[in-house]
């Protein structure tokens, strides 16, 4: 263990103090600039509706890189929540629609849901000590096919606005009038609030953060590491749970065999926003940032006439870009050893 | 039981290797005996349709994995090279054997870009193989503009290239594709198990800084396990076309998480410096049997893919205790 | 030790909420793998039948509800007939590989005929060249397989795609028509399609855009297409963007999913000049309502955009009620499946068989109920 | 001294490849300082574990203040109020001193976390400990020896009644030992029951009461300090076992050719304007406190870590080493001093481990001949004496002194003439040992020269011909094994500039 002194090598240690700080800083920055370049070159960008498009479209990004950025807290990660986000909201939509139950109780379900695959997760990484890359692979594969065979490969149509159960729309796009408010970037706030509150301030949250610096250490102070593992996993499945109603309720219906790939942009925007894919650091704020800059790219793009195949590549680069430069940063010049290598 | 696991022939092969295998007659038994006429020679063909391009995948992984790192894009890897390379052939005309080489080359391209930033820019290869996985994809339907490429029939001029899959002779078939398939298994297991590549692979695998304190270049060895995963993605590619002719841009996800699980299920372990090629192989049989069982019984892929999960974990938490025994 | 029994715990779990999960199935519409068995049990119920014919048939996918209602329409013709079939397809309508793999399976486990609709045109050859090898007779339904191996498909239950889209157009055209006449400035019309893979959605998507072009000619104004390259390659005339008073822009998400068909689409429904919109299918026409969403520019009023979908669902025929959506071209998928059923008998019982045309009809909010119509408005 | 507090009755332990305990004894009374002393390798640390239940048992009773028990995990014995300070630092980086203090038993409000009321108490306790620490910093930005510090409190802060150093000293400067003594003395008088492993002779004699000495994971004895010499325990700990005699002169002449010379080398702030010769035939001692950056020296000649500046020169002339890989070419083999991290590929066998250094001498074409290989490593089996069932025994399976010497044979394989052994008999049994210490001294008589980077004073004045001891990135002095004394060298150690 006496490594992990070294682990963290001296020179690393301002960058990762500003990170939290620093990063956040650089990622708006960012963000501020994407908007401003697309508003300037299109003037269909300029548009409050189009911001309310970014909003809608980021919900469910959002809820996922929230929840994601717990279990990458721990220096592991979670692949299930792309597919695990549609077959809860297959699950729970297959329920509300085909089987006429109550929508208050079909959006539990998918929570539910989200929370029960979160726990597997948790239980394979924390108990059974799988490779959470692994674990998390086949939940997403099982996911994947879960959700067909619940909704017996239906494409859901959730109630449409106005229609009777249509009104859990309204949970994120609040209509007055002709006026149009994002109710649904309330809730991503005071999550966002709320989960960093977690993270830096209750136990749990301290025990990730623990575990991601060192978890032998964490094992020794005489923390149970298995309830901290599934704890994160639950949350961010709990999360894909929120983020499958943020979908349906944004989206006119849920299809299945969709929905790998959304993991990714999970992924990507917390790593953008700054948290460490070695475990240990990272921020809600942060991960709110990252996530806008790729979904201002996602809507943006289209908007400058550029075909959607562009937009993949763009978002691939993107992402390789920023983990360089926060690379470049932590390990600020020593390539030595222990740092380069240190996730092994 | 303990005998058994001692005795020299079986340490030879693996224990576990052997448990595979059962496992995969087991399999085949189930759905012999549940499954409409399963038992028939051109159901194993059908099968093996899916696993040769499967195969060259899982083969391709296993190198990376056997270093701990991993390639998170070798399904749109492959149908990037199988979209590109048959919209050279269909739109720009250009010779089959050119096709299929660039195909291959293509995958090299990818893998070479990916082995870079893990190995000389030590990106962490899960987010440079998601990276490139969103790239590859986006290149093909630029390329393609955005339409599905469809390569030649059997019957068509240029069609021959799907005898590699299967020859038709009198009126029974050949799985050359089996032949070929093995025999790049058998080349790639001398590789890993009797080469100086494959030695530092699994080595660098096993413990990077010792092997790079040792006075060995580490970067290049571990861009090496990087290329020929791209490459075999490759050629990959041109089998998947053979059985299938029509490929089409932004998909292939789904193949990563069967190739990778296939590789796993063979007892590749994900933290490096063990890889087994036949393991891998008996992999991929098992996943291809299956799905074509279930499809047999009427169900359709998504028990493949619930299934195929729960056999990965088991798999791998097999692995596990056996390896914290050992500590 | 315990440590051993978790993973066997750990599968139970797994196992049991699988079987949850087909547990839950049956009693969903018909659909799926189960329903394939559900059809096959039928026949015990019936009088023993000695010579009952069996018949596989695969849907693209179960995806939009479409399919469902073609599954519903083979069932019962299925049942009155008395015969048997099993029903599969893949989980989206881009797993080609996994279609073909289930028409080989099919194959391989003999029935008396197939029917399939075919995901992709090409990727099907080789297998339709074995089941005829095989002897066993293939019905197309929905998408046909133009250069299918000469004798092994007998024929063809489908929409001409082509003229649906030509349909949708001119429904387009009855409200789009003053307005192009009208206008001064350059205006211009979206269109939104799933993919520019498979060949049913290709061809109503060009079907629409030639036939917007010619009508506009005959009103008198230039027309450019652009936008996806495919399909301006393959329209008739795809102008010159600068000097035309038409502008036709074709749009194709990266992936079929309805989040990138609404962000293709608000990129359309965004620009200030847009005067109307087409949705290719159900998931486009969905994505475009999504995308109306925020914007509310859909309708009939003037300063409103006309939007025109595809197929039904739910949410297109609530959105046609309302009004915003002008109006939608369905197609017969009730009809679809019994034709099927209908040609795989007479086929298996060796009659000769014929391409069937089951047509693609217009529809608004006022012909919704049409008898004629209703039916083939599935939810 | 109070009644007894902790008793261990035939404590036995065994790994694979080792019987690290092998029926020990060991008891503790109230306001005792008892020290436990042994080699490297002793079993001292594996006891402790034991104790703390971080290992389980596999014979043997625990009685505690009266009662047997059984600890399954460290909370237990830590809330039972037994603490261990470990050798091996915990601690997590990302967070601060005050939440390294008291994670696992946080302050709350509510579901909130009082880091403030944390930082206070941490702070009090600095106070009562008079250490100077910031309890907001990140632990990460501290010095080694203000992390010991640390652990230290955080120990004392579990309000204890027995707390175990697992030879705390080592990283400490001497003002910093003396702050540490101070606070033990105090927790003397609280009745608290001390076990202090060390390796410092003269801290017997300071502060301990008794001193149980073990030997081969096995209890010899237990003396009184006060009325027992040095000799007697190092005649407890070494016993049978033959070691060379310490050095007195050197045997390399003067003018013997410079192989190794490095000058002003600089390599982040623990490699500052370091410079010397190494000649022909001779063992350079490097000693110096923990974090003194003998082993970053080390990593900076062969390339592992980037310098800033300084040349280096192998036989005369200027050679650019940026990678291991060059250093190799030049002949520099280094033997880390963390084994299992830097040195060993634990999942393969023995001989692949001992020819990963020079594989290419390995190829018949382009294949591994397998039986080239095996026969090389046969000899060195045979000729370094290594205990393993056979070649293709993975390597995890052989004890620490055998691995140690495999990754010997690599370099010898290699043949390598300057070999740097950072720490080469850290955690390995006496027996072992000795043998390494005969290897040296051969490989030296055949013409090798060897830099031997060592925490232990007697190590290097056994092996060494000139000694160089290191503070705080600094060269703070060399020494020539005549003049040289376990004293000079702790001066010099421990000498700010």
């Amino acid at each position: 263990m006496s490594r992990q002194i070294q682990n963290i090598p001296a020179s690393s240690n301002k960058s990762i103090v500003q990170r939290l700080g620093g990063q956040n800083v650089v990622v708006f920055l960012i963000v501020v600039a994407l908007f401003g370049f697309f508003c300037i070159v299109s003037p269909n960008f300029r548009r409050y509706s189009t911001i309310l498009s970014i909003l809608d479209y980021s919900y469910y990004i959002t809820l996922i890189a929230i929840g994601v950025t717990f279990p990458l807290i721990t220096g592991g990660v979670d692949l299930s929540i792309g597919t695990g986000l549609i077959c809860y909201s297959l699950i729970g939509g297959y329920l509300v629609v085909y089987q006429g139950w109550p929508v208050w109780i079909g959006m539990i379900v998918c929570v539910l849901c989200g929370a029960i695959i979160g726990f597997i997760n948790g239980f394979l990484v924390g108990t059974m000590n799988l490779p959470p890359f692994l674990a998390t692979l086949c939940t997403m594969m099982m996911t994947r096919g879960l959700g067909s065979i619940c909704s017996t490969g239906l494409g859901i149509p959730w109630p449409t606005a106005g229609t009777e159960g249509g009104w859990f729309r309204t949970i994120f796009k609040l209509n007055i009038g002709d006026m149009k408010l994002p109710l649904g970037f309330l809730w991503i706030l005071l999550l966002t609030a709320l989960m960093s509150f977690v993270l830096n301030h209750t136990k749990v949250g301290r025990y990730i953060i623990a575990i991601g610096s060192n978890k032998e250490a964490t094992r020794l102070s005489g923390i149970n590491t298995k309830y901290i593992y599934i704890a994160a996993y639950v949350i961010s499945g709990t999360f894909a749970g929120l983020a499958s109603i943020a979908y349906s309720a944004i989206f006119a219906s849920v299809y299945p065999g969709t929905g790998a790939g959304f993991e990714l942009e999970g992924i990507g925007g917390a790593i953008i926003g700054g948290v460490s894919m070695t475990g240990g650091v990272g921020s809600i704020t942060g991960t709110l940032l990252g996530v806008f800059v790729i979904c201002i790219l996602k809507t943006g793009l289209p908007f400058i006439g550029l075909q959607a195949n562009w937009q993949q590549i763009i978002t691939g680069i993107v992402l390789i870009t920023a983990v360089l430069i926060d690379l470049s940063r932590n390990v600020k010049g020593t390539k030595s050893i222990t740092t380069a290598f240190k996730k092994r | 039981m303990y005998r058994i696991r001692q005795s020299p022939l079986v340490k030879k092969i693996g224990f576990n290797r052997i448990v595979l295998f059962l496992v995969l007659l087991a399999m085949y038994c189930f759905f012999a005996v549940f499954a409409k006429n399963f038992v028939s020679y051109n159901r194993l063909l059908s099968a093996m349709n899916y696993a040769y391009f499967l195969g060259f995948l899982s083969l391709g992984v296993t190198f990376v994995i056997a270093t701990g790192g991993i390639d998170f894009s070798i399904g749109p890897v492959m149908f990037c090279a199988a979209i590109m390379s048959g919209y050279l052939l269909t739109h720009y005309h250009w010779p089959l054997w050119l096709c299929l080489i660039s195909s291959v080359v293509i995958g090299m391209l990818y893998g070479t870009l990916n082995g870079y930033l893990v190995a000389y820019k030590s990106v962490p290869s899960f987010i440079t193989s998601m990276a490139i996985m969103q790239i590859s994809k986006g290149v093909a339907s630029v390329f393609t503009k955005a339409q599905s490429v469809s390569w030649p029939q059997l019957v068509q001029e240029n069609g021959w290239y799907r005898n590699l899959i299967k020859t038709r002779v009198g009126n029974t078939y050949i799985p050359v594709g089996m032949i070929i398939l093995l025999t790049t298994a058998i080349i790639c297991a001398i590789v890993l198990n009797k080469t100086k590549m494959g030695r530092y692979l699994l080595s660098l695998g096993s413990n990077k800084e010792a092997v790079w304190l040792s006075g060995v270049n580490v970067k290049k060895w571990e861009m090496i396990a990087y290329i020929i995963c791209g490459t075999l993605a490759g050629i990959a590619a041109i089998f998947f076309v053979a059985a299938y002719t029509t490929v089409q841009p932004g998909y292939g996800d789904q193949y990563n998480n069967e190739a990778i699980a296939g590789c796993v299920m063979g007892g590749t372990s994900m933290g490096g410096g063990l890889a087994s090629i036949g393991g891998t192989f008996i992999g991929v049989m098992i996943i291809s049997i299956l799905q074509e069982g279930i499809l047999a019984i009427g169900l359709n892929k998504n028990y493949q893919l619930v299934i195929t999960g729960i056999i990965v974990i088991v798999a791998v938490y097999l692995d596990v205790i056996s390896r914290q025994k050992r500590n | 030790m315990s440590k051993k029994l978790l993973p066997i715990i750990f599968c139970i779990v797994l196992i049991a909420s699988l079987l949850a999960g087909c547990g839950g199935a049956p009693s969903g519409p018909a659909a799926s793998g189960d329903t394939g068995k559900q059809a096959e049990s039928t026949p015990d119920s019936k009088p023993a039948d000695t010579e009952t014919l069996n018949f596989a048939i695969i849907v693209k996918s179960y995806q939009s509800t479409y399919w469902l209602a073609a599954v519903k329409g083979a069932t019962d013709q299925m049942n009155a007939r008395g015969v048997n079939a099993t029903f599969n397809g893949p989980n989206s309508e881009s797993d080609i590989a996994d279609q073909v793999q289930m028409f080989n399976d099919a194959i391989n486990s003999k029935p008396d005929g197939i029917g399939i609709a075919a995901c992709d045109a090409s990727a099907m050859l080789d297998s339709l060249q074995a089941a005829k090898d095989a002897g066993i007779p293939v019905i197309c339904f929905d998408s046909g397989i133009p250069d299918a191996p000469p004798g092994s498909v007998l024929a063809t239950a489908s929409t001409d795609n082509y003229k649906a889209g030509v349909t949708a157009a001119q429904g387009i055209w009855g409200a789009l028509e003053s307005r192009v006449k009208g206008a001064t400035g350059k205006v211009r019309i979206g269109v939104v399609n799933q993919d520019a893979t498979s060949e049913s959605i290709t061809s109503r998507g060009l079907g629409f855009i030639d036939e917007i072009t010619t009508l506009c000619k005959g009103a008198g104004k230039s027309v450019a297409v652009v936008g996806n390259d495919y399909y301006v390659g393959k329209v008739k005339e795809k102008g010159d963007e600068a000097s035309a008073d038409i502008i036709i822009e074709v749009r194709v998400p990266a992936q079929t999913t309805t989040e990138l068909c609404a962000t293709e689409a608000s990129a359309i429904l965004n620009q200030s000049d847009t005067i109307g919109i087409f949705g290719s299918n159900q998931v486009a026409a969905e994505g475009i309502l999504t995308a109306n969403q925020n914007l509310g520019v859909l309708g009939s009023a003037d300063d409103k955009i006309i939007a025109v979908g595809f197929d039904a669902g739910s949410i297109i025929k609530a959105a046609i009620k309302d009004g915003t959506l002008y109006g939608a071209v369905t197609q017969s998928p009730l009809k679809m499946g019994q034709v099927t059923i209908d040609l795989l008998i007479a086929a298996a019982k060796g009659e000769p068989v014929s391409d069937v045309d089951t047509g693609g009809a217009w529809y608004n909010k006022d012909n919704m109920e049409d008898p004629s119509i209703a039916p083939n408005l599935y939810d | 001294m109070g009644e007894i507090i902790l008793t261990m009755k035939g404590i036995d332990k065994t790994f694979p490849g080792v019987h690290a305990l092998d029926n020990v004894d060991f008891e503790l009374c109230r306001g005792e300082v008892h020290a436990l002393m042994g080699e490297n390798g002793a079993g001292k640390s594996t006891l402790m574990k034991v104790l703390t239940g971080i290992y389980k048992k596999d014979k043997g009773t625990i009685i505690y203040d009266g009662k047997t028990v059984e600890f399954t995990n460290p909370r237990e014995a830590q809330q039972a109020g037994i603490v261990i300070v470990h050798q091996e630092l915990n601690m997590l980086g990302h967070l601060t001193v005050a939440q390294n203090i008291f994670i696992g038993r946080e302050f709350m409000k509510g579901i909130r976390i009082d880091d403030e009321r944390m930082n206070v108490e941490a702070a009090r306790l600095f106070k009562r400990l008079n250490i100077n620490i910031d309890p907001t910093e990140k632990m990460s930005n501290l010095t080694v020896g203000k992390q010991q510090m640390c652990e230290i409190a955080k120990a004392i802060s579990h309000e204890a009644k027995i707390i175990v150093f697992d030879e705390p000293t080592a990283a400490l400067t001497e003002s910093e030992v003396n702050e540490l003594f101070e606070i033990i003395r105090d927790l003397k008088k609280k009745d608290i029951g001390i076990i202090y492993i060390t390796h410092r002779m003269d801290e017997i004699k300071l502060i301990t009461d008794r001193v149980s000495v073990m030997r081969d994971g096995a209890y010899v004895g237990t003396l009184i300090s006060k009325d027992s010499t040095k000799n007697d325990i190092v005649n407890m700990m070494v016993g049978r076992v033959i070691y060379e005699e310490p050095k007195t002169e050197s045997k390399v002449a003067e003018d013997a050719p410079v192989v190794l010379k490095v000058e002003g080398l600089n390599a982040g702030k623990l490699v500052r304007d370091v410079s010397f010769e190494l000649h022909k035939g001779e063992i350079l001692g490097f000693s110096g406190l923990m974090g003194a950056g003998r082993t970053e020296t080390a990593k900076a000649i062969i390339g592992a870590d980037p310098k800033e500046s300084g040349d280096i020169y192998v036989n005369g002339k200027k050679v650019e080493i940026n990678t291991p890989e060059d250093a190799v070419k030049c002949g520099i083999g280094y033997l880390s001093e963390d084994r299992k991290r830097y040195g060993l590929m634990l999942q393969r066998n023995v001989a692949e481990n001992s020819t990963i250094t020079f594989l290419e001498n390995f190829m018949k074409g382009i294949f591994i001949d397998n039986k080239k290989e095996n026969n090389e490593t046969e000899k060195y089996i045979e000729s370094l004496a290594i205990k393993t069932p056979g070649i293709d025994q993975l390597i995890i399976n052989l004890s620490g002194g055998n691995q140690q010497k495999v990754i010997l044979t690599k370099w010898l394989v290699r043949n390598c003439d300057i070999l740097i052994f950072d720490e080469p008999t850290r955690g390995i049994d006496v027996g072992a040992k000795s043998d390494i210490y005969k290897l040296m001294n051969e490989l030296v008589k055949e013409g090798k020269s060897i830099i031997m980077i060592s925490s232990e004073l007697p190590e290097i004045l056994r092996m060494s011909d000139r000694i160089i001891v290191m503070c705080e990135g600094r060269k703070s002095g060399e020494l020539r094994i005549e003049e040289a004394s376990q004293e000079k060298i702790m001066h010099l150690a421990t000498l700010r500039n």
